[in-house]
C-alpha cells in the first residue's frame, strides 16, 4: 500500500506531449497494408466471379449488360462491404484491389456505391488462386 | 457611495458576473489540468486552448430539451437547481475579497462569517438529496441516500479542521483569521495537517474521484443527477463550478492567508491561491479510484476524524505556548 | 495414450450402456448412448472420471430427430455425450443437478430449438423476446427466416 | 426495504446491451437475474447459409475484442474437417496474432476495470499503452479489430524482418509498462479497496458453474485450453498457466496481468523461432460429411465451436460458445451479497463480452423495463396513447 503511488507518473506527464492526436485537423498516417476500400481495375477483370461468391457481404454485385458484346457492370456497396479483403485474395487477375482511405463516411448511403462499366478482359490468372475458383 | 460599492459588489466583483465567469474559468482549468495529468488534450477549440469550453456546454444545456419526469414533484425539481445556484453565490460574498481592510473585507463581515460560510456549503448536499428524492428515479433515489450517507462522515471532519485555525487565530472572523496567519506566516505550519484534512473533506463535498459516490455514473447512472437535463442541468453545473471555487477560496483564507494587497494584487492573490488548491483536489482526483460509500464513511471515522482532534488538540498545545 | 485408457473405462463402467464410442482425433471422444442412459452416463463421467467442466450443449437438427451434444472437458481430453431424441416428442432430462451450471444452455436449448426439457429449475425463456410466437424454433432446419428487403434510408436515388 | 433496481440493457456500466435485473436492499444486492437477447444476432442461423470462406468474416465479427479467437477456433476446425494441415510458419503467425489479441484485450479489461472504479487515470493510461499493440496488429493485419488474418489452410499476410524488429522494440515496452502497472494496480489504495474480496467465487463454485477463463483461474483451477489440448503451436512453446486463489476480483486482475508477462515470453518465443515457408495451403471448397469439436483459448476464456458438414460448400451446423456465456451463471453468484458500487466491477471481472455471448437468433426486441419486461409492440402502443399535450398525472408514488 502506498498513498499516492500514481503522483511522480502523472505530475511527469503534466508538461509532456499528449498522447492523443487533434484528430478532425491532424491525421496519423495509415500503415502500408490498411485494409479500406477494394476498387476494381476494369482493364484486368476477367468477370469469373470469385468476388462476389465469397464476398461475406454481398457488397459486389456483377451485372451483365450486354452479353454479345461481353459488356459487364460491377458495382460494389461500400456500406455494405467489411473491409476484409477477401476479394482481393479472391481475384485470380489481380483485378481487385485495395486502397487505404478510411474517412468514407457520407450522409447518404447511394453515394458510396461505386461503379464500373467495362467489357469483359481476356487476361490469363497470373497466379494460382489462394482458392479453388472454377469459373462459374 | 455605498450604494454602488453595494452594487458593483453584488453584481460585478466579486459578485454574480465575476463568480460566474471565473467558476467556468476554473472548470476549464480542472478539466484540462485533469487531461494533461492523463496525458490527454483536454479541451482544445473553444476559444484559445478550448478556455471558453465550459460557457459554450453552458449555452449547450441551456438550449436543450428540458424534460420533468411524470412523476416527479415539478415544483421542487424545477426550483432546486436555481435555489441552489443562488446558495453558493451567497457563500461567496462572505469570502473577503474586496479591497482587504480589515474594517470592510467584504460586503458583510461580522464575526462568526465562518460558521454562516460553513453552513451555506452544508446547504448544497442538501439540494442535491431533495434533487435526488425529487426525481423519483430509482438511481437518483439511491444518489440522495447515498448524498446523505457520506456528508455524515465528511462533514465533521470538515468543520473540526476549519475551526482549528480559528481558534489558534482566537478569531470566527474569516478576514481577521487571515489577517492573523499573515502576520505570523510560520504559524501556517501548525495547521498542515488540517489543510489536507479539510482538502480531503472539500473534494467529498465537492463529490470529485475519490468521493463521486453520489453520481458515479458506472454504477447509478447519473445518481442524483439522472433526470435533469437542459436550463436545470446546467445550472446545476454552474452551481458545482461555483461551489468549488468558493469552497478552494475558503481553504485559501482560512490555510493560506487569505488574500491581501488591495483591488489588483488581492485579485491575482485569490486567482494564484484559489488554483493551487483547486491543482491539489484536481491532483487528488487524478491519482484515486472511487471507492464505496461505506468505505467513506469508515474512512472517515477511522482516520479523518481522529486526526482532525489530533489537529485540535495541537491548535491548543501552540495556543499556550504562545500566548 | 489417454484416449485409449478413458474409451477402455468407459467400455468398463458403462458396458452395454454405450451404442457407439468413437476417438476421432487426439483427445477427442465421441460417446453415443441412449437418452434413458444419459443421466447415468453424466454422472459417471463427473464422480468417477472427474469431468466437471461442461463447455457447452449442443443441439443439431438430424431431420427425423434431434441430436445433443454435451461436451465435457478436462485437462487432457474433450470428452462429448451424444444422445438421439425423436422429433414428435422431443423431451430429455435435465443434467442441472449434477451440473449447476448447464442451466444456460439448457434453456438455451429449450428457446432454439423447442426441446423441452424436464425438470430444469428455471424454465424461463432466455433468449428469445417475450412476444416472440409460440412454436417458432430458430435453429430448426424447417424454420426459414425471410430477410427483409434491405431500406435505404432516404429513400432511392 | 426491498427494491429491484434495473441495470440495463442500457446502463453506462454495460458497454453493450444485455439486461441485469437486481434486487437490493439498501446497498446490498440481494438477488441477481440475467436477460438475455437484447442483442442477438442470429449468427448461428446465419452460418448455416453462407460458405466456408464466408463465415470466416463472420465468425469475426461474433465479437470485435477477440475476433482472431473466434475465426481461429472456426478455421481450425474446418481445416480438420477438410482434411489440410496449415503450414509451420502461418500456424506461427496465427498464434503470434491470438497472443497480441491476448495482450490488447487485457489491457483493454484492465482500463475498464479502471474505469469501472472510477479510476479513469489508469484507464487513460492503460489504454495509451494498448495503443502500442493495437499499432502492431494494425502493421501485421491491417486494420486494427479485424484482423482477418486467417484464411483457411493458413494465414493471409506475412511478416518481414522490419516488423519483427519492430514488434520485438514495441514488446519491451510494454513489459516495462505492464510491470508498472501490476505495481501500481496492487499498491493504490483506494483502487485495492475496490477489488480486494470483492466478487468472491470459490474453487467449488466455480468447477461446478462452470466458469471458465481468468475467471476460473482466479478460483485457484488451473484449466488452459493452450495447455491441457493444445492447438496451433502451442505444444512448442514454453509457458505457463497463470493462477490466484483468492477467488475475487483483485484476484483476477492478478491472474490477467500475469497472463500478460506470459504472452510477452511466448511472442518473443514465436519471433525467434519463426520458421521459414509458405504461409498457407490451398483449401478445398467442399470437405467431407463430418463433425469437428474445435477448442481454443480466448482472452476471456475457453471458446468451443461445434462444426459439422454435410459434405456441401455450407456447414450443417456451427455452434459457437463464446467464453462469456459460460461466466454468467458464474456472475449471478458472484453478485449475491455484494454492494450496487460492486456490479459494474464484478460484471467487468468476468471480462464480459457481450456480443460474444449472444449470436443466436434473428431479431430480437425485448426491453427490460422497471416493473416489467415491455416488448416494442406495446411499447409503440404506449407511445401512442401519451400525447404530447396530455395532462400529466400528478400522484406521486416513492419508491421507497
Amino acid at each position: 500500500m502506498k498513498i499516492g503511488a500514481f503522483i511522480p507518473e502523472l505530475l511527469r506527464h503534466l508538461a509532456k506531449k499528449p498522447a492523443t492526436v487533434d484528430y478532425p485537423f491532424k491525421k496519423l498516417e495509415v500503415p502500408k497494408g490498411f485494409r479500406g476500400s477494394p476498387y476494381l481495375k476494369p482493364e484486368l477483370c476477367i468477370v469469373c466471379r470469385a468476388c462476389e461468391r465469397d464476398c461475406p457481404a454481398e457488397a459486389i454485385e456483377i451485372t451483365s449488360l450486354s452479353e454479345a458484346e461481353k459488356k459487364f457492370r460491377m458495382i460494389i456497396h461500400n456500406d455494405r462491404c467489411v473491409h476484409c479483403a477477401q476479394c482481393v485474395d479472391s481475384c485470380p487477375t489481380g483485378a481487385m484491389l485495395i486502397d487505404t482511405r478510411f474517412e468514407i463516411a457520407d450522409y447518404d448511403r447511394h453515394n458510396l456505391k461505386m461503379q464500373w462499366d467495362y467489357i469483359r478482359a481476356v487476361v490469363k490468372p497470373k497466379s494460382e488462386p489462394k482458392s479453388d475458383q472454377a469459373k462459374s | 457611495m455605498a450604494t454602488v460599492r453595494t452594487l458593483v459588489y453584488l453584481f460585478i466583483y466579486p459578485g454574480l458576473l465575476f463568480i460566474f465567469i471565473y467558476s467556468t474559468f476554473c472548470e476549464w482549468y480542472d478539466r484540462k489540468l485533469y487531461a494533461r495529468l492523463q496525458n490527454r488534450m483536454g479541451p482544445t477549440h473553444t476559444g484559445r486552448g478550448g478556455i471558453l469550453q465550459p460557457i459554450a456546454d453552458f449555452f449547450k444545456l441551456m438550449s436543450k430539451e428540458d424534460i420533468v419526469p411524470e412523476r416527479a414533484d415539478k415544483g421542487m425539481f424545477s426550483a432546486l437547481p436555481a435555489f441552489g445556484l443562488a446558495i453558493v453565490s451567497t457563500a461567496m460574498l462572505l469570502i473577503p475579497v474586496w479591497n482587504y481592510q480589515l474594517s470592510q473585507p467584504s460586503l458583510i463581515s461580522f464575526n462568526g462569517d465562518l460558521i454562516v460560510l460553513l453552513y451555506l456549503l452544508t446547504l448544497p448536499t442538501f439540494i442535491f438529496f431533495l434533487a435526488g428524492w425529487s426525481s423519483t428515479n430509482l438511481f437518483s433515489t439511491i444518489g440522495a441516500t447515498r448524498v446523505l450517507t457520506m456528508l455524515f462522515g465528511y462533514e465533521v471532519p470538515l468543520f473540526l479542521a476549519v475551526l482549528s485555525p480559528a481558534i489558534l487565530a482566537n478569531s470566527w472572523r474569516l478576514a481577521e483569521i487571515a489577517a492573523f496567519y499573515r502576520q505570523r506566516p510560520w504559524l501556517m505550519l501548525v495547521n498542515l495537517l488540517g489543510f489536507v484534512i479539510a482538502l480531503i473533506s472539500v473534494q467529498a463535498k465537492l463529490e470529485r474521484t475519490p468521493f463521486d459516490i453520489p453520481h458515479a455514473e458506472t454504477e447509478i447512472v447519473g445518481g442524483t443527477f439522472t433526470e435533469y437535463s437542459g436550463k436545470k442541468l446546467a445550472l446545476f453545473r454552474l452551481m458545482l463550478d461555483v461551489e468549488l471555487v468558493v469552497a478552494s477560496a475558503l481553504l485559501a483564507t482560512v490555510f493560506l492567508g487569505g488574500f491581501p494587497g488591495g483591488f489588483w494584487l488581492g485579485l491575482l492573490n485569490f486567482i494564484i491561491k484559489t488554483l493551487v488548491v483547486i491543482f491539489i483536489l484536481s491532483l487528488i482526483r487524478a491519482t484515486t479510484s472511487r471507492i464505496r460509500v461505506d468505505q467513506v464513511v469508515s474512512f472517515s471515522w477511522r482516520y479523518l476524524a481522529p486526526l482532525a482532534v489530533l489537529q485540535l488538540l495541537i491548535v491548543i498545545l501552540v495556543k499556550g505556548l504562545i500566548s | 495414450m489417454n484416449d485409449q485408457i478413458l474409451i477402455e473405462k468407459a467400455k468398463e463402467g458403462l458396458k452395454e450402456k454405450i451404442l457407439n464410442i468413437a476417438n476421432p482425433a487426439p483427445r477427442r471422444i465421441f460417446l453415443k448412448v441412449a437418452v434413458d442412459n444419459l443421466l447415468e452416463t453424466i454422472s459417471w463421467l463427473k464422480n468417477e472420471q472427474g469431468f466437471t467442466h461442461l463447455s457447452t450443449i449442443s443441439g443439431v437438427d438430424l431431420g427425423p430427430s434431434f441430436e445433443i451434444l454435451y461436451h465435457f472437458a478436462n485437462n487432457f481430453c474433450s470428452f462429448t455425450i451424444r444422445t438421439e431424441i425423436p422429433r414428435d416428442n422431443p423431451s430429455l432430462p435435465s443434467i442441472c443437478q449434477l451440473i449447476p451450471g448447464a442451466i444456460l444452455y439448457e434453456r438455451e436449448l429449450q428457446d432454439m430449438l423447442g426441446l423441452n426439457v424436464q425438470n430444469i429449475p428455471d424454465p424461463r425463456p432466455l433468449l428469445l423476446p417475450d412476444d416472440w410466437p409460440a412454436g417458432n424454433y430458430p435453429l430448426r432446419k424447417d424454420w426459414k427466416f425471410e430477410r427483409p428487403a434491405e431500406v435505404i434510408p432516404g429513400g432511392k436515388k | 426495504m426491498n427494491f429491484q433496481i434495473p441495470i440495463g440493457p442500457q446502463h453506462p456500466a454495460l458497454k453493450e446491451p444485455i439486461g441485469l435485473r437486481i434486487t437490493v436492499d439498501g446497498e446490498i444486492i440481494r438477488e441477481a437475474d440475467l436477460r438475455l437477447g437484447y442483442n442477438h444476432r442470429g449468427i448461428e442461423k446465419l452460418a448455416e447459409s453462407k460458405t466456408w470462406i464466408q463465415n470466416i468474416y463472420l465468425m469475426e465479427r461474433i465479437c470485435g475484442i477477440c475476433s482472431h479467437s473466434h475465426t481461429t477456433c472456426y478455421v481450425q476446425g474446418v481445416e480438420k474437417l477438410m482434411e489440410i494441415q496449415a503450414p509451420k510458419r502461418g500456424l506461427y503467425i496465427r498464434t503470434l496474432v491470438a497472443e497480441l489479441e491476448r495482450i490488447h484485450s487485457h489491457l483493454l479489461w484492465l482500463g475498464v476495470a479502471g474505469h469501472e472504479a472510477g479510476f479513469d487515470s489508469f484507464f487513460m493510461y492503460v489504454w495509451r499503452d494498448r495503443e502500442i499493440v493495437m499499432d502492431i496488429l494494425e502493421i501485421i493485419s491491417g486494420n486494427r479489430v479485424h484482423y482477418a488474418i486467417n484464411t483457411i489452410g493458413g494465414v493471409r499476410r506475412d511478416l518481414d524482418e522490419l516488423q519483427v524488429k519492430n514488434i520485438l522494440d514495441s514488446l519491451s515496452v510494454l513489459r516495462k509498462r505492464s510491470e508498472y502497472y501490476l505495481n501500481l494496480g496492487t499498491t493504490e489504495p483506494s483502487f485495492v479497496a475496490r477489488l480486494a474480496g470483492v466478487g468472491y467465487l470459490s474453487k467449488e463454485d466455480a468447477l461446478a458453474l462452470c466458469a471458465v477463463g481468468p475467471t476460473l483461474r482466479a478460483s485457484g483451477v488451473p484449466m488452459d485450453v493452450r495447455k491441457d489440448d493444445p492447438y496451433a503451436v502451442y505444444d512448442e512453446v514454453p509457458f505457463e498457466v497463470c493462477t490466484a486463489d483468492t477467488g475475487d476480483v483483485l484476484g483476477r486482475t492478478v491472474v490477467r496481468i500475469k497472463e500478460l508477462f506470459q504472452s510477452y515470453n511466448i511472442i518473443e518465443y514465436l519471433l525467434k523461432n519463426l520458421p521459414t515457408g509458405p504461409i498457407a495451403v490451398r483449401a478445398p471448397r467442399r470437405p467431407k460429411s463430418n463433425e469437428v469439436v474445435s477448442r481454443y483459448e480466448a482472452p476471456r476464456g475457453e471458446n468451443i465451436h461445434y462444426i459439422k458438414s454435410n459434405g456441401t460448400e455450407k456447414p450443417e451446423r456451427l455452434k459457437v460458445r463464446a467464453p462469456t456465456l459460460g461466466n454468467y451463471a458464474a456472475t449471478i453468484k458472484m453478485l449475491k451479497n455484494g454492494f450496487i458500487a460492486d456490479v459494474p466491477l464484478i460484471f467487468a471481472a468476468i471480462d464480459p463480452c457481450i456480443c460474444c455471448a449472444e449470436r443466436a437468433v434473428a431479431i430480437v426486441d425485448a426491453r427490460t423495463g422497471q416493473e416489467k419486461i415491455v416488448s416494442t409492440s406495446s411499447l409503440k402502443q404506449l407511445k401512442q396513447n401519451v400525447s404530447p399535450n396530455k395532462e400529466r398525472k400528478r400522484e406521486v408514488v416513492w419508491p421507497l
